[in-house]
């Protein structure tokens, strides 16, 4: 070493102080061990011994790291196992609430839950056909309207605005408008129909209405991220071929943006298609089916959760596991929803491998 | 039909920062000219002006005329488009259309101006263009894959198929072999010697001895000095610049002994 | 389509709409489907958006009757509205009675005695044991443990919440001085939204007493109430009996059938913790619709209506003499 | 010599582009419509509120003391459920972006969806149902030995329906949305800068410190603000899981609990008539300028990095 | 100290596709050496082999071995950290820190070893790593501007300050003079004379006169055909390669007549 003291003295050797790769593995059993030996001489519980171990993990696994490797390897070390137990409690709530779902609503599914109605039947198990129904209506409703204003919306924002005041006061109501409570939205649908069609109307088309109030703000905001993100080289590339900007916009800027708008108005979907309180307002409920998205009322998977669970009748438990079997109902259908979208999103993404 | 471009007292700005001064240029038609200098003195700020792609940079704005054939750019009534669709643009860096395949990247200035092609036509057009290119052989095999998985000199060389491949009057290149192999640029060279006897061409180079081997006129720019806007120093025929140069500032930079 | 619907008619003319009272869901339920049943391509839809909702739908037009657990109050206005909706005095029967159990949830105690006035003062927090000198006064046997009571009322206003504070500030003497109100007047306990929640909210709670329709009180321990000198548990039989004993509002037009219940009776066997609620019509419709509400609500009065509301719904069945005279008032309805 | 100036956009527009950008402009000037519209009917119809008996403001004597305890109740509701969804949220995200390794992340990115696609009601239950029977020893214990700490005074809830447990079951429902988005963010980060990070002999946190959380920064703020306001505004799983009392109270384990905007409105609209739907109306009203004063934060907030990174 | 590499029989893949094949090569310490090519053939991919940011590519994985200094580079044992702290790299398009102004851009490395930098010494590691860069009197007024300001010259030189800030003891260049001037060609150039005293360096470079310039050997890579793995063809002395090549295919790449 005769000309290196200026340089970082740790790159003596690249060996050296590592821990061993299966490290995490055997901490992790360590501190299981200790957990169950210390957990189950004071008779704790599962969780108290689980939380234990993840201490026991965090606190030596970096004291380890600390002493064998250095500091910085272990503040490495520290910052993946955290992610980790965050990643683990999230996912917590998530399994218990699957289980719960799945446990109480599996066994509800049958023919008869899916094609059925609640018309006509009284102290027996039905159908929950007509909500399934009302739901897609309204939901596809919302879309229909939120998704050409959205859309355009973030195009004049990122493409067209160029930092005009009216610009900057759409983003920033669109900004405020993502913080308007789904109850709120419905009372704006209820009283506008009231206005127009006449007072106390109830029907799809309102609910549609106040759920594309909630779904614009989120579809402007996550296409105009996408748009953003679409690096201004490929407007300029298109610029310099002598196309016009609005078909730079068509053409180029949202198809590479595609396949994240698809899945930021997806994201609006499921975000609003379990919405209860504003249908509950403006499409009351029924238990006929309605397929007519401007006349009466109509049924909606949350809401008929929602009064399936809250008024059960004399006989509860028959409701009340219909309510279960729709909300696993209603959880598929976002989850199809979803894997279409990533479907889609792949289709349209970008292709840059080989 | 080639067009000569003739700028006058062109001050160009973004926002308040003046990047480039007070340009007088004559560029020749159906001739290569040059664009040398250091690195930030706006050669690139000055290229895009002569196709009014500086505006699209927000803030970004001219002071003083760019004629071509005549017509002023920057009039009022001139529609930057149908300006654009005439003076092609090759960038610094390349950016094929990520959604497109190569074939579409090379076909894309002509579908996105609405012209209506057949498959033999279009598949004529991508071949000629790629040839021209020099980058048929390496691509022929896989047209339809995605323009982005190709290296960054084959990336380049298809936008350069995709400039050329609507045939614009004046062709502005932004180094565009910077990120090229010797054999690429030759083969651009020698594109450019083909392309010279129809159209107009301004190039942005770092590379001497490219500037001496593709060029007529060269173009010299400088900054003053630091924080100055860069300037043009000198215009000449390039034999006289890379020999006699006018300038001593010229002199210095191109001999390798610079400021 | 549905499996069930072969020629669903939701929306068409051969529709009701009717909306309130929340209570009466069970019921609607059972009569909606016992008169659709009988009379196919009829819909007839209920909203249990609560009684305030459902007489404000009725007076505006929205709707075509509606369903409440109190009747229209002359003071607030509700009885003129309904008569300048309907062009004469609104008709109002009762059609649906039912008996409020008070419910709780104490290891090993399966029989509890409580007076009104102890109620009163375990609601408002000021008995906090179960084992307070007051409720072992009331139930000599019982052994009483020391756990803290939790009380559990409604979160949402509710016609349940009104019966139940219309009791305590009736029968509890000076022990509850809130009057009767729909909103839970006081700020401590537990707070459950619906009745089902309040059920759910005891179930969860040891220690917790709470206070349902009592067709709902489901697998709970039942107290029963003083009533006299005797303590009655809840059934539909005492609230018939008490609702028999409750004379009718004398102030009302001749359709009104508005009861003032009496919730200090000492009829043997009467239970007059309970709710009555109302439903409310015009006495006249267009042509169209006329002879559809007259025969919904004629069969929600009729023995056979309410005997399944009994069934489904738990409720009682009215009193024969209010029975009568509430299908009396309902043959009156004509087409204009 | 003339000299003529250009600005940005030339007067002469292709009547294609005049098409599509008025196009556009107007689906902005929708939502300013929208919105507006939803302004002035929520102060229209909540003005009538400002005169309202205590009867009708159950037993409040003025629409400010009646609305007060609920403002507290949904801020106190939402401040909780941010503070723990935020570090949760970023971690799940992290692990999906750089973390985890891709089929891994996929899965994550799964369940992350799964949990956004449970709707509202069915947290409800959950949160009714399991949560809170599952805290009832936790908030026990919590009043036995940090019973000295205000927030855990106790006397402990016996069904655990509590605000604390009102404010786990909402930092569930913000944790997707504010995991997507910056899950979004952090896989966008520049490859160049990651690679010149690692290139430099960053570890991967480190890595992630210097490239993907400063790009991700304005991300960070504008997905917790997302995530507040759906805290700030949720309904039904409040109105089914919180007992709520209408107290003021810092107490986070009993059973007595303040109550939140949205859920008193759920809880209560439906029965209400006349001035009591006015005065509900008029707090919808005022949980709308509280969305509107956070954003208004979180805008700030941006924008301040925005302009420190570019400058 | 410096140290040497030695690579054999290394496979480079991304995912299935083997972009370069069985490269032996031994690059000596404290000097320099060049790898040359046409676009594609992989001299990227094999410079990033050589400190490991081959792997950070999804999928993406070596075969076969790299020595530095007799030290198996993939041995499992080994922390990629450390190895990249002890090779440093400038990549082919700058990519300075967005967020970072350019000071800070310049002590990025430093900071991560967690060296508490007094704020003068701070200040002397930025002069001095940007007066190696020959950038310290264009940005010296501005050093709290943010690096993305700069031109791309500006910013590739500023890359350079950042790596060489944390004074590593190999370096890879790749192409790193592709987006600059003469005059800061040559200064990086001078700059590698000086550092290689010290440090080992590999340079991709598409300049062939460059290469004979600063590199002691050169290596050069090709593609065996369209669709084929690169691999190397040849290494040897500059001297000699660019004299007496013992390949065919390398004579005629390096004077123009190729394939
Ligand atoms: N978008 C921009 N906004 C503000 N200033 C800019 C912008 N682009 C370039 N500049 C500044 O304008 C000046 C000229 O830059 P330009 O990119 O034209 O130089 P160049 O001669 O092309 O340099 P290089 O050879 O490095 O590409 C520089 O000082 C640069 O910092
Ligand atoms: N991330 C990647 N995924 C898959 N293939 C890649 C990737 N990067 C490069 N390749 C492929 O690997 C091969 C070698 O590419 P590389 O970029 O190393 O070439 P190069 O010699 O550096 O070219 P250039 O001179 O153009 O920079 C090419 O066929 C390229 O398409
Ligand atoms: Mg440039
Ligand atoms: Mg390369």
């Amino acid at each position: 070493m005769t000309t290196l003291d200026t340089a970082p003295s740790t790159g003596a050797s690249l060996r050296g102080a590592r821990l061993p790769r299966y490290a995490p593995a055997i901490a992790g059993v360590i501190s299981v061990a200790a957990a169950a030996i210390v957990g189950m001489s004071l008779s704790w519980n599962l969780a108290g011994m689980v939380i234990l171990a993840v201490l026991i993990y965090l606190v030596g696994l970096t004291t380890w790291s600390r002493a064998v490797e250095n500091s910085r390897a272990a503040t490495d070390r520290l910052v993946t196992s955290l992610i980790w137990v965050a990643l683990g409690i999230a996912f917590i709530p998530l399994v218990s609430l699957l289980y719960e779902v799945i446990s109480k609503g599996a066994g509800q599914i049958d023919g008869k839950f899916l094609t059925w109605t609640m018309r006509n039947v009284v102290g027996q198990p039905g159908g929950i056909y007509h909500a399934i129904i009302g739901t897609l209506i309204i939901t596809a409703g919302a879309t229909v309207i939120s998704v050409p204003i959205g859309l355009l919306t973030a195009v004049y924002l990122v493409e067209y605005s160029a930092g005009s005041r009216v610009a900057s006061w759409i983003r920033f109501l669109v900004d405020v408008m993502t913080g308007i409570p789904s109850i709120v939205a419905g009372l704006f649908a209820y009283a506008l129909f009231s206005l127009i069609v006449g007072p106390g109307t109830q029907f799809g088309i309102g609910g549609s209405v106040a759920l594309a109030l909630l779904m614009i703000p989120i579809v402007v905001r996550s296409s105009e991220e996408m748009l953003k993100l679409v690096p201004s080289d490929l407007r300029e590339a298109a610029y310099a071929l002598g196309v016009p900007k609005w078909k730079t916009v068509l053409k180029v800027v949202i198809p590479t943006a595609l396949a994240g708008i698809i899945t930021g108005v997806t994201l609006a979907v499921a975000r609003v298609i379990g919405e209860t309180a504003p249908l509950l307002i403006i499409c009351g409920s029924t238990d006929s089916l309605n397929y007519n998205l401007f006349h009466g009322q109509m049924a909606s998977l949350p809401v008929f959760i929602y009064t399936s669970y809250t008024q059960p009748g004399l006989n509860p438990s028959i409701l009340q596991n219909m309510a279960w079997g729709a909300a696993l109902v209603l959880i598929v259908i976002v989850m199809v929803l979803n894997i279409a979208a990533r479907v889609a999103g792949r289709i349209f993404a970008p292709k840059t491998g080989h | 039909m080639a067009k000569s471009i003739d700028v006058s007292d062109l001050n160009i700005y973004y926002g308040d920062f003046l990047a480039v001064e007070g340009v007088n240029m004559t560029i020749t038609a159906r001739s290569v000219t040059a664009l040398i200098g250091p690195s930030g003195c706006g050669k690139s700020t000055f290229l895009r002006t002569l196709n009014r792609m500086h505006e699209v940079i927000p803030g970004a704005r001219v002071e003083g005329k760019v004629l071509i054939d005549g017509q002023s750019l920057y009039d009022s009534n001139v529609d930057p488009v149908e300006v654009r669709r005439m003076v092609g643009m090759v960038f610094q860096r390349p950016n094929p259309f990520p959604t497109m395949s190569i074939y579409e990247n090379v076909l894309a200035g002509l579908r996105l101006n609405n012209k209506r092609l057949s498959k033999s036509e279009a598949d004529n057009v991508v071949e000629k263009s790629l040839q021209q290119a020099n980058l048929w052989n390496e691509v022929k095999d896989r047209l339809n894959k995605p323009g982005m998985g190709l290296s960054g000199g084959q990336q380049q060389r298809l936008c350069i198929a995709r400039a050329i491949s609507v045939e614009p009057q004046v062709l502005l290149m932004d180094e565009p072999c910077s990120a090229l192999d010797p054999i690429s640029t030759s083969a651009v060279e020698d594109l450019i010697h083909e392309l010279k006897e129809q159209y107009t061409i301004v190039i942005v180079t770092h590379n001497m001895q490219q500037a001496a081997r593709v060029s007529e006129d060269t173009a010299f720019f400088n900054l003053a000095g630091a924080g100055k806007p860069g300037r043009l120093v000198e215009m000449n025929p390039t034999k006289k610049i890379f020999s006699v140069p006018d300038e001593e500032a010229t002199e210095a930079y191109i001999s390798g002994r610079f400021g | 389509g549905a499996g069930n619907e072969s020629n669903s008619t939701s929306g068409s003319t051969n529709t009701l709409h009717g909306a309130g009272s929340s209570a009466q869901q069970a019921a609607m339920d059972a009569w909606r489907s016992g008169y659709q049943t009988a009379h196919s391509g009829v819909t007839i839809n209920y909203d249990p958006t609560g009684s305030g909702a459902g007489i404000q739908g009725f007076t505006t037009g929205a709707l075509d009757f509606a369903a409440s657990d109190a009747a229209l109050d002359p003071a607030a206005g509700e009885v003129a509205k309904a008569k300048k909706q309907c062009g004469a005095n609104a008709l109002e029967v009762p059609d649906y009675v039912s008996p409020i159990a008070v419910i709780y949830n104490l290891d090993g105690v399966t029989k509890l005695n409580l007076d009104a006035a102890t109620i009163a003062k375990i609601f408002a927090g000021k008995i906090t044991k179960w084992n307070d000198p007051a409720i072992a006064a009331a139930n000599a046997g019982v052994k009483l443990p020391s756990t803290a009571i939790s009380p559990v009322h409604r979160s949402d206003d509710s016609g349940t919440t009104q019966n139940f504070t219309d009791y305590l500030s009736q029968a509890a003497g000076g022990a509850w001085t809130a009057p009767a109100s729909k909103t839970w007047p006081q700020k401590s306990g537990e707070a459950a939204s619906g009745t089902s929640g309040v059920v759910a909210a005891v179930k969860a709670g040891a220690g917790s007493i709470g206070y349902a329709d009592n067709s709902q009180a489901g697998g709970l321990t039942v107290a029963s109430v003083k009533v006299g000198s005797a303590y009655t548990a809840p059934s539909a039989d005492g609230a018939a009996k008490a609702l028999e004993a409750s004379p009718i509002d004398t102030t009302r037009t001749a359709g009104d059938l508005a009861i003032k219940v009496d919730r200090t009776t000492t009829a043997a066997g009467a239970y007059p913790l309970m709710l009555t609620s109302y439903v409310i019509a015009c006495p006249t419709y267009p042509k169209a619709k006329a002879d559809l509400v007259k025969g919904f609500l004629s069969y929600v009065v009729s023995t056979d209506g309410q005997t399944l509301a009994g069934k489904n719904a738990g409720s009682a069945p009215l009193p024969p003499s209010l029975q009568a005279k509430a299908a009396q008032i309902i043959a009156g309805i004509t087409a204009k | 010599m003339t000299t003529v100036t250009t600005e940005t956009g030339s007067p002469k527009r292709r009547l294609g582009d005049l098409v599509f950008a008025n196009l556009t402009r107007g689906a902005g000037l929708t939502i300013l419509v929208a919105l507006a519209g939803v302004a002035i009917f929520l102060t229209v119809e909540g003005a009538p509120a400002l005169g309202a008996k205590s009867a009708d403001l159950k037993g409040h004597a003025n629409f400010l003391s009646y609305v007060a305890p609920l403002v507290f109740g949904t801020l106190l509701a939402a401040v909780i459920a941010l503070i723990i969804a935020l570090p949760l949220a970023l971690g799940v995200a992290l692990a999906v972006s750089h973390f985890a390794p891709r089929r891994v992340a996929l899965v994550i990115g799964y369940m992350v969806d799964l949990l956004a696609a449970v709707p509202s009601v069915v947290y409800g239950l959950w949160g009714i149902g399991v949560l809170g029977p599952r805290l009832i020893p936790v908030y026990a214990w919590l009043a036995q030995h940090v019973g000295w700490f205000p927030l855990f005074a106790g006397p402990a809830s016996n069904t655990g329906r509590t605000i604390l447990t009102a404010g786990i079951v909402l930092a569930i429902m913000v944790l997707p949305i504010i995991t997507a988005i910056t899950r979004e963010i952090f896989t966008q980060t520049p490859r160049l800068n990651e690679e010149a990070a690692l290139a430099l002999g960053a570890t991967r946190w480190e890595m992630v410190r210097l490239a993907v959380l400063p790009y991700g920064r304005s991300g960070i703020v504008s997905a917790s603000m997302l995530g507040l306001g759906r805290a700030l505004g949720e309904t039904m799983a409040v109105a089914l899981v919180l007992s709520a009392s209408g107290v003021v109270s810092l107490n986070l384990i009993s059973s007595t609990n303040p109550s939140t905007i949205a859920a008193n409105i759920a809880l209560t609209f439906a029965d209400s008539t006349g001035l009591q739907r006015n005065a509900l109306i008029a707090s919808g009203l005022v949980l709308f300028v509280i969305t509107f004063a956070v954003n208004f934060g979180a805008r700030a907030i941006v924008s301040r990095y925005e302009s420190g990174s570019k400058a």
